[in-house]
């Protein structure tokens, strides 16, 4: 049987993974270095979110939860910085 | 055919690549990578062997699992070795191709007496 | 150790300032525990002693500086936040599957604020996830070379509204210099 | 065929295609950066193979500091990479054959398995309880095959020794070259301010669940180091001489209390690296975290390679 949570699951997780597949085609098409960069990092961010967030109600309460999300923020923020290194390595 | 005997083919496979490298490619780091890759088949036959030796509730056999992880930390040390050593012979050949390595032995071994 | 955070001049904490920033550091470090081990008794003094040795890490790499932080600001700077790097997940998403593939990459210059070091680094870090927008390092003057997807962007504009708003959610002044 | 099978062919069909391509990759140091793919595929194998210590072990030492390892190593030999040739076809040729022939071999031993897969699980499982540990694995490592677990660390500080050895004798206690990457105010410096202290908590908890869960002194150990590596790296923390005696007692800190409490077996248990009943786990965890540390020093100092230049004090 599938609920309204299970649904929301498979919403999310389904999108978060087109917007992989979108990143993947940035890296593709995308002309140099820098484009790509732009693709991998903003695209991939946003379908690690939808990924963590259709996950969300099968965590294990409040605190599994929340390790999922730290799992996100933690992926963000390293993403966000070593984006900058490999931009300023290459420029 | 299950998962442990296909991940036992691929890791057939990778132990004949790793070798492959291992014998063909001639610079010294790319020989450290090829070992690396043959290392890496070797400890996942040991991972089909601990998956097939599931018993007792486990999912695998915890034996073989305990020898990878040795394997893993002491192949690593393998590794920093070899690549100390392939940076130190560079440094040694380009000294000497330069011309500069007579003035910096000469320099070490004032140090070493 | 060459530390560039807190500002230069600002050298001198104050003890109570510092005790209580080390107490909020280890709070946040210890929740950071239990969001890893779940609630268990068993657990907890090696999450304390865990958090200890991490805020003093912290302190020792990233000592505190007297700015006071607006906590209704910076929720509201980090609901913008993710809205906005959400909308840049759909830009560039739109722009890698458009066939024609909408792009004028270019490099702009922008003059930061901020005071260098870990505050202009923190909003640059803020930077790179706003739609279209990469900072790639600075130029010999000091200021941040951005990498755009689409150079008619208003690229200055939107920078210095963001870090305004960042400035402000820090309680620092704005000081042009 | 089921998914999670169609899912174990595509990581098995990339693990191959991946390792090939490192093996013919024009550059070094693309073939470096296909390592470190290679090593994050090889985790997801050993999650579909039960083995989820292995998998954590592979992503962090297999992968991580080994691929920072040599990605630093690629990008000093770069200036200098000579193009040496091949050898010639025939002897291609032939070590080709050889290598399928060994391939094949194995292959055959895989796919004719023993009547009887030989395990050793239920034995592990059923002295389990006496140490006290919830984890299987971490049984093998510190109670059961403890000898081994040892050895690998007296293995870790020899290759050290080694490396600290390949050093010119006027450098000897001299510093690691490492913090020469980053100009101030560089992000990096920012990374290397705010990410360690998160590090230093999740390496704690890696150590600590290790008795009872995957993770363990190894996986924690890594973590630090590569910490360490980061702040040495962008210049916030200077990298020690490498004659800093603090240092040295550190990085023996480790397999010396594993030592003494083997040693101590002699007199309150069964003998060497035997532990006294209702004392194992406690004693396990005092020697997990003392390991931690000193892995965490060995692994950051091996991955820093030898003295380059003279300490200034």
């Amino acid at each position: 049987m599938i609920t309204i949570l299970d649904t929301l699951t498979i919403l999310a997780v389904s999108a978060g993974t087109l917007f992989f597949i979108a990143g993947t085609v940035g890296l593709l098409r995308f002309p140099d270095v820098l484009t790509r960069l732009h693709a991998l990092t903003k695209v991939d961010n946003l379908g690690l979110g939808l990924v963590v967030l259709g996950l969300l109600p099968h965590a294990s309460g409040l605190l599994g939860a929340l390790k999922l999300v730290s799992v996100w923020l933690l992926a963000l923020i390293s993403g966000a910085i070593v984006t900058q290194l490999i931009a300023r390595a290459i420029r | 055919m299950n998962s442990a005997t296909l991940f036992g083919l691929c890791s057939a496979a990778l132990v004949g690549l790793g070798l492959f490298g291992l014998i063909v490619r001639p610079e010294p780091l790319r020989k450290i990578l090829a070992f690396n890759l043959l290392g890496s088949g070797v400890f996942l036959f040991f991972g089909v062997v601990a998956r097939r030796g599931a018993a007792a509730g486990l999912g695998a056999d915890p034996v073989p699992q305990a020898l990878v992880i040795t394997g893993i930390v002491v192949s690593f040390s393998a590794t920093a070795l070899a690549v100390a050593l392939v940076l130190r012979l560079r440094k040694l050949t380009d000294e000497v191709t330069s011309g500069l390595g007579a003035a910096s032995k000469a320099q070490e071994d004032g140090d070493h007496s | 150790m060459t530390l560039n955070e807190p500002d230069m001049h600002n050298t001198a904490n104050a003890p109570a300032h510092r005790i209580s920033s080390a107490f909020a550091r280890s709070a946040g470090f210890l929740a950071f525990w239990l969001i890893l081990t779940g609630l268990s008794a068993a657990d907890i003094p090696a999450g304390i002693l865990a958090a200890a040795i991490a805020s003093w890490t912290s302190l020792l790499l990233l000592p505190p500086g007297r700015q006071k932080l607006h906590p209704i600001l910076l929720v509201r700077m980090l609901m913008r936040f993710l809205h906005q790097s959400i909308v840049a997940g759909f830009d560039t998403a739109w722009r890698a599957l458009d066939p024609r593939l909408p792009l004028r990459p270019g490099v702009k210059i922008y003059r930061p604020e901020s005071p260098a070091g870990t505050t202009r680094s923190a909003f640059c870090t803020m930077a790179s996830l706003q739609p279209g927008l990469l900072p790639s390092g600075f130029n010999k003057d000091g200021d941040l070379i951005i990498h755009c997807l689409d150079v008619s962007w208003p690229v200055a504009q939107q920078l210095a509204g963001e870090e305004a708003r960042f400035l402000q959610a820090l309680g620092r002044v704005e000081s042009h210099g | 065929m089921t998914i999670p099978f169609a899912f174990d062919i595509g990581t098995a069909m990339l693990l191959i295609a991946v390792g090939g391509w490192m093996m013919v990759a024009q550059g070094t140091m693309v073939a470096v950066i296909i390592f470190v793919v290679y090593g994050l595929l090889m985790a997801i194998a050993w999650v579909r193979l039960s083995a989820v210590d292995v998998a954590l072990t592979e992503a962090a030492i297999g992968s991580g500091i080994t691929g920072m390892l040599l990605l630093s190593a690629a990008a000093r030999l770069r200036q200098t990479e000579v193009t040496s040739t091949l050898p010639s076809f025939p002897i291609r040729l032939l070590s080709g054959v050889l290598c399928a022939a060994i391939t094949s071999g194995l292959a055959v031993v895989v796919l004719l398995p023993a009547d009887v897969a030989p395990t050793l699980a239920p034995m592990a499982m059923a002295n389990l309880p006496e140490t006290g540990l919830g984890n299987p694995v971490a049984g093998v490592l510190f109670a059961f095959r403890a000898l081994d677990t040892l050895l690998e660390k007296v293995v870790l500080l020899l290759a050290l020794l080694g490396v600290w050895s390949l050093a010119p004798d006027r450098l000897w206690g001299g510093v690691p070259a490492l913090d020469s990457y980053a100009p101030p105010n560089d992000i990096l410096v920012f990374f290397a301010q705010v990410l360690p202290p998160f590090g230093i908590v999740f390496a704690i908890y890696m150590t600590w669940t290790g008795a009872s869960n995957p993770g363990g002194a190894f996986q924690g150990g890594t973590v630090l180091a590569v910490m360490w590596l980061l702040v040495m790296m962008a210049g916030v923390v200077r990298a020690p001489p490498i004659s800093c005696l603090r240092l040295r007692w550190l990085l023996v800190a480790g397999p010396v209390l594993f030592l003494m409490v083997g040693l101590a077996g002699f007199a309150l248990a069964a003998g060497f690296l035997a532990y006294p009943a209702g004392y194992a786990k406690p004693l396990i965890v005092v020697v997990e975290i003392g390991l931690a540390l000193s892995i965490g020093a060995t692994l950051g100092l091996l991955a820093a390679g030898p003295p380059e230049r003279n300490h200034q004090p």
